[in-house]
């Protein structure tokens, strides 16, 4: 398809804007003014949405197709959702922040606190944060925190412990708050070595990140004595929240020793993940931690009206312009509120369900590095389809051509040529048989003909794209 | 189990896939969970169908004031929204899709956000975009961080007109990292640039500014980049998209990094969020820049295609040694900024400028004929304006509230010795019978 | 010429145009229509933005009173919609396309459509149906000359608690073919069945009846098809889809031709329209049907597909000979209908169905209670039932209308001697509170 | 793609309903009841709503494809229509039909009222009714409003005359009404022979039917001519308004003699088609049928106010439950305020500049049965191309594998292997450049390689179909 530059008339337009009611202004000093326009789109508006609507058709996505994409938690976003979102589109953030203005905005203050709550209890936690713009947002946000909670103590540590299975974001986030990153390396048991973990705390150690069930899908068993050993050392015990999706109901991460959580409002909550974004990354934390809580904070007033704090000298301060992802959280909140308790029950069984089923039946054709019962999501590795040749990201082309997104491949990036497939809750059984038949077909093509996994996908408007040229050429911007 | 509309097993459906899996129930699959570790409590309220959901999501609107007269900025900005953005963004494929990891089925959000990059790199005169960061604020603090790798220095002067949020949130992200950060006090609310030369040293990786800054003055920045430069320092500059219809382009001062909220570009005011946030550099810094970058190239075929690139920037490879920690970022909104964008179009986008401009300057004058009102002059202005009241503006701003106008957002709590200063914005939404009502209820709330 | 959004030609661009074409002005493209009869006057005022279009639609809105608590129906009823309705018929490939004439780029509708003719046959338990007709009300008449093409007879008896206003459609349809439509005055809110045997000969084409009728009143009407079809005359019956999940169908009562309007499908009030006509009937009738019907059938690699069938019927081919004279009919309703059908599903049905009833039971004996009220009981009922008040419904009515609450139609004005007859009509979407406000304010304005 | 009952499993939903606040009803006797309940989908809200999006991915649509379909106008529908008709979606018609109802629907009944308003300046009318559902109804709604009007004056005559290119709904919509038809065949210079036309005129003529300009795109010289001769025997001029969109500003039907238009809002004025409707063909006429107008009749009272008139005798009563379309008339309304009166010439002007530029550029490679300047659409014939054994259908498929919807093939009837292109006045030069190019390869392919057009199109998800199958197995209804 064309570049939308490349639709482009010099004098159209897709839109007629408002007339003007008021008198022109003077003009303004040559200085501050641009030499010429920006050469932005001229396009009728037909012409722009044909553009945008076909741009669309060349997507994968979860309502044209299976998408079991590991650790992202490609579940159905329901459609009410979105109409919930669109009813507080006119109201002004700023707002609430004028004085006297919280009085306008009970509405949306209030629905942030109530979801700061539910998600609370469904977390363990005592008070969460919902300003987090995504996951990797909310474990900066609560690193932060935990290096406040240090800070105040008198040494806000130097480390902070990370498996080797962690998502790249635990670390990077923890580099972000200036902390060296310890890793420690998986047992045979698939998760963090108990053994190496402890040789490798100190005091100097500020926090453990964990995701639980980790990104191979499996529980850990020795985490209650993981944060025993952590709080011993007066680290805490930080909890990634992308795989909640497998234990609401079932495990509260406050229970368990942990102190500071995220969630992915856009993973476990229904909300659509928008191509990339936007998420939103609420934290939630344990008593000691909530006078670090970000600014603005809000607050119910013993006459049950909610305020706004926004001059705590103990918080960190801001971590985003106003309340964070606020649509998001409108979504996520209907979704809590729709579901209910056992709508989230049963969508973290089903989930589980899902995964092991899938699980099952491949596992006769693919390696499962560690074969136990998963949660959520199972991880393959496809080392005997390597024997012919054949990769992971051959399979995944391959699964493109028979109308499947690709589960997610080479993460966690201590299993070799890992397959991590997350069904979630909400795929039919039709459907999950449909892509075991089609990724038993994948394994059998891999025996009987490599070259063909190798040539996918076919079907799409481009086949692989050379990425090294990309990176080579560094064409990020329409020429002209 | 009544329902099966989300989950969709039946009994018969269930029992034969844990009877597949070789468990006799669900129960069983939470075996690795020790039994002592299980919640205790679990106090959701019970589900109700989508139809009783709607209606509470309504009942919360009510309980906000949805009507308010807006001339409060701060950041987010009022403006029309075509209504292509709604229902192109609405595309199912669109917002159902994830990050595009597997480019071949995910070309659509690709090809989208490299004309998103293309449309950022023509707006701020500049020559690479990233993909997206969450906002305006945390892009001034990733900027900042860039330059202190780019740099190896480790101090951060930034004007005092830049946004207090957009400051707080600056110092928020560095305060664990031995950096220092140094404000420059504004006057006469612009940029004081004595003070700015006073600091500027070689030890400084950056100055941020800020176009049209809080106050709403406009400044032409080039002197400034002249001198950072001199300096062996970047130049970071915050810009208001709108105003980049109009406004000489970071590009064109010299700009090094170019960030600012994309909000006003075709995203709804919606609380606060969700918006994007931009940002935009010289080539030179493109392995600096954090989040996802779009890149063109090839099929074997030579079909022209779209990928994700230079990834060995991101926290997947590099983990801890990323150029920044963002993994999800807000790539919707900057579609529908694109949108926005390409939409409004290029004659478009300066006669939009030209209207809030022009809306304001009717705005100003009408405040300024108010008895006791005086206007902040001492820069050009473009759809925001500083006005000094006779009392403090935090009593007129509430009392004005009452009436369902949002007046302006007092700087008092943002600056000292601000009491009475106001911040008003107008945009194009904004009808001069609008103002004209503002003025009178400004008049009659000064008289009271 | 200042807006290119609509039109995009450039100037240049047409410049270009009028040279290859030959001309010199568009004006000379005119040239056909000679000079005298060129328009004089053209007072169309002039036009405005999407925004200013926008506001001025939601000022007509907020011109009417929007938030009526609804207790009417008479055809049209205030149900809920899922939310997957709106998403997916506003998905632009179903409404921005044409009907489809070309079957392979339009297999989305016509698969749509096929699986919709599968719904109705199912829910109304007969064999064909059509793609739809314009409404209920269309759809009663169309029937109707279907029965008198089928069976060359030319006299429609029409049971007078059929809707007044499909009965008025029907006599207006009629109005000039010489045929006799001839009312049989209903008994205690039902069809008179002595009535009707005396009129029923061998000159009938077809009896019209009504389930659940304008009153409200539910009938099993197997002996009236016996009956009808003793006379060699066909059944037709106008159902309320939404009842059909819990009523005895058609097709089990031996109705030849069943017709129906589809709102309460998934189609908003939205002032009585769009919805659709749904028309179903016994396989032997199908060449009769009017209007387009989408039929099964494979290409030449055997994969399966959908057309346009027995196009022969329509006016395309047959012109003045055709089964009728529809041509668009009202597709994009119709696919509303099956997302609607599909997503409330087979149990859902019947459980909205009950409820339905469940709510107007209740309401029922609220309202019995009232002082001067009573119910007519002469049948059950669905979701609307009538009551004699002490007084005139109209006033009464109007009263209600005044404190926000449409409290029933009247029936004064459909049948003589009703003037104290009042239909209401409640369905899931009035809660117990709304109910007992109703029952409430309804006492209250009777005292007065 | 499987139908969506074959993806239903008993037990399952789409939706959850509102719990039940009140006593469950005593059940009714249960002859009243149905045997078992209807074998409606039973499906999951992500299956429906995937199956739902991908069955949309089948269609082209004026969103994603070149739309050429002459006579149907398939022009752009600006997305801020759709927004303004979702406004109006809770107000019940019935309000207005309740005694002092008329009150609460000042906004609905003032809108229908400009609405018509606004179409009787347009087409040089004295009232019209918004009644009519579509084109169709709008024909049959307007013969009866002649029929009542002759009637009135003691004979409704027995004769309504078409010519030969007129479109079907004219004939069958003048038979419904009890007409018998005399068509009239076209003369050399493409529309209605007037000799013949002279000829065919008596007494009992009660209404000639005209499209003007014609099926063919042209303008018809004689039209004064034809209306004071129809006059002359007292009939009226039936104007069939499908073709408005060439002459928006330019001429007035009513000034030309006709007494009676109906207008396709789905065609002229931006309101999208729905892939078969709804559409909206509201009637306009002169003064002298006013009193025959259907009922409901929004009339406005001395005070302004709008008052609804449900008792006129002379009426020819209901033509539809309630007030027509109304949603489709909210944008067609918006699009007239929207482009307001320049904006409704340029639409024609454009419209007509379209279609003579592909008219032109396509002369050289197809017959143009009647080559004459011509309005909003062109008319070709494939009768060069039918030498070589290709059909029309075969370009009109071959158009379908190179993305482009078939102009209408076939109509008028009058024109052999007729290929009739409409292009609007919102396409792009690029796109009709583009079509054009590709136009001119079907015809080369005509030439060189004629098979390859009788085997598209290979593109689609399926190949043309056996229309002869489907009629002879009328297989109408899933079975089962
Ligand atoms: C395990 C894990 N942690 C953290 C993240 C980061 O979340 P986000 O993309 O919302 O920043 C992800 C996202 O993929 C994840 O899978
Ligand atoms: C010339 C002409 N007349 C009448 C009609 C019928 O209009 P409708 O489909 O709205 O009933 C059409 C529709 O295609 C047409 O093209």
């Amino acid at each position: 398809m064309q570049l939308i530059y490349e639709l482009s008339t010099p004098g159209r337009r897709g839109v007629k804007l408002p007339a003007s009611d008021v008198p022109a202004a003077a003009a303004l000093p040559a200085d501050l003014l641009r030499n010429e326009t920006a050469a932005l789109a001229e396009i009728s508006e037909l012409d722009l949405v044909r553009h945008f609507t076909n741009l669309s058709r060349r997507n994968f996505s979860v309502d044209t197709n299976f998408y079991p994409l590991g650790s992202c938690t490609m579940k159905y976003n329901a459609k009410v959702l979105e109409n919930a979102a669109g009813l507080f589109a006119p109201i002004h953030p700023m707002t609430a922040l004028l004085p006297g203005g919280g009085e306008f905005c009970q509405g949306t203050l209030g629905m942030l606190y109530d979801l700061g709550q539910l998600l609370a209890d469904i977390t363990g936690m005592d008070e969460v944060t919902t300003q987090p713009l995504a996951g990797a947002h909310g474990e900066m946000t609560g690193i932060m925190l935990i290096a406040a909670y240090h800070r105040a103590k008198g040494n806000r540590k130097k480390y902070v412990v990370v498996p080797d299975s962690s998502h790249g974001t635990n670390p990077a986030s923890a580099a972000m708050v200036g902390y060296e990153i310890i890793t420690v390396p998986s047992a045979p048991y698939g998760d963090m070595d108990i053994e190496l973990f402890k040789k490798a705390m100190n005091g100097e150690v500020a926090a453990v990140m964990m995701t639980c069930p980790n990104t191979l899908g499996l529980f850990n068993p020795h985490i209650q004595e993981i944060s025993d050993i952590a709080h011993s050392h007066d680290a805490l015990m930080y909890y990634d929240g992308a795989n909640l999706n497998a234990i609401m109901g079932k495990v509260k991460p406050g229970d368990v020793g942990f102190d500071v959580i995220h969630v992915n409002l856009h993973k476990t909550f229904g909300t659509p993940h928008g191509g990339g974004g936007p998420g939103s990354g609420p934290v939630g934390v344990k008593k000691a931690l909530i006078p670090f809580l970000p600014q603005p904070r809000i607050v119910m007033d013993d006459d049950g009206l909610f305020q706004v704090e926004t001059a705590n000298p103990l918080s960190i301060g801001r971590t985003a312009s106003f309340f964070g992802n606020f649509g998001v959280m409108v979504k996520a909140y209907a979704y809590i509120v729709m579901l209910g308790r056992e709508g989230l029950i049963q969508a973290s069984e089903q989930a589980v369900l899902n995964a092991n089923y899938i699980k099952e039946k491949l596992k006769a054709w693919y390696e499962v590095p560690y074969d136990m019962t998963c949660m959520h999501e199972c991880v393959f590795s496809a080392s005997r389809q390597l024997a012919h040749g054949v990769h992971a990201i051959d399979i995944a082309k391959y699964l493109i051509d028979r109308g499947y997104h690709p589960p997610t491949v080479y993460f966690p990036l201590n299993v070799k040529e890992a397959i991590m497939i997350e069904p979630t809750e909400t795929e039919s059984k039709a459907t999950m048989d449909a892509f075991i038949q089609v990724m038993i077909e994948a394994a059998q093509t891999a025996e009987s003909n490599p070259q063909a996994l190798h040539d996918a996908p076919l079907t799409m408007p481009v086949g692989r794209l050379d990425e090294t040229k990309a990176a080579r050429e560094q064409n990020v911007c329409c020429a002209g | 189990m009544t329902d099966r509309h989300y989950c969709p097993h039946t009994l018969d459906e269930q029992k034969e896939m844990l009877a597949d899996i070789g468990v006799s129930s669900i129960e069983e699959l939470f075996a690795p969970i020790p039994p002592e570790l299980r919640a205790k409590t679990f106090n959701i309220p019970p589900g109700m169908s989508e139809f009783e959901t709607f209606a509470r999501m309504q009942s919360i609107v009510a309980e906000n004031s949805n009507d308010m007269l807006n001339f409060i900025g701060g950041g987010f900005y009022d403006h029309v929204i075509p209504a292509v953005v709604d229902h192109l963004s609405g595309r199912a494929e669109f917002y159902t899709a994830y990050t595009p990891y597997q480019p071949e089925c995910s070309q659509g959000t690709l090809q989208a956000l490299f004309e998103y990059q293309t449309a950022i790199c023509r707006l701020t005169g500049l020559d690479v975009s990233n993909a997206s960061l969450y906002d305006g604020a945390t892009a001034c603090a990733e900027a900042a961080m860039m330059a202190l790798r780019v740099t190896g220095r480790n101090k951060i002067v930034v004007d005092g007109c830049v946004s207090p949020f957009s400051r707080q949130v600056l110092r928020t992200y560095l305060l664990n990292l031995n950096v220092a950060v140094i404000e420059v006090a504004p006057l006469d609310g612009m940029l004081n640039r004595a003070g700015l030369a006073e600091v500027l040293d070689d030890s400084v990786a950056a100055v941020l500014v800020q176009n049209p800054n809080f106050f709403g003055s406009v400044d032409d920045f080039s002197p400034i980049a002249d001198q950072t430069h001199g300096a062996g320092a970047l130049l970071i500059a915050s810009v208001y998209p709108i105003s980049l219809g109009l406004l000489k382009s970071p590009g064109e001062m010299g700009v090094d990094i170019c960030v600012g909220d994309g909000q006003s570009l075709g995203n709804p005011l919606s609380f606060g969020g969700p918006s994007f946030g931009f940002i935009a550099a010289k080539k030179a810094l493109i392995r600096n820049i954090p989040g996802r970058i779009i890149g063109e190239t090839i099929d074997k075929q030579g079909r022209r295609g779209y990928v994700l690139t230079l990834q060995a920037r991101e926290q997947h490879i590099k983990r801890h040694k990323a150029t920044s920690n963002i993994c999800s970022n807000q790539g919707l909104c900057a579609l529908r900024g694109l949108i926005f964008l390409s939409s409004v179009g290029r004659e478009g986008l300066a006669e939009l400028a030209n209207l809030n401009r022009d809306k304001a300057e009717y705005a100003k004058e009408q405040l300024a004929k108010i008895p006791g009102v005086t206007v902040l002059r001492s820069a050009p202005t473009f759809n925001e304006f500083t006005i000094f009241l006779p009392r403090p503006a935090n009593e007129i701003v509430t009392g004005m509230l009452k009436l369902g106008i949002a007046a302006g957002v007092p700087l008092g709590d943002y600056y000292e010795d601000s009491a009475n200063a106001l911040v008003v914005t107008v945009t194009e939404k904004r009808t001069r019978k609008e103002i004209d009502l503002l003025a009178k209820e400004l008049e009659v709330a000064l008289c009271n």
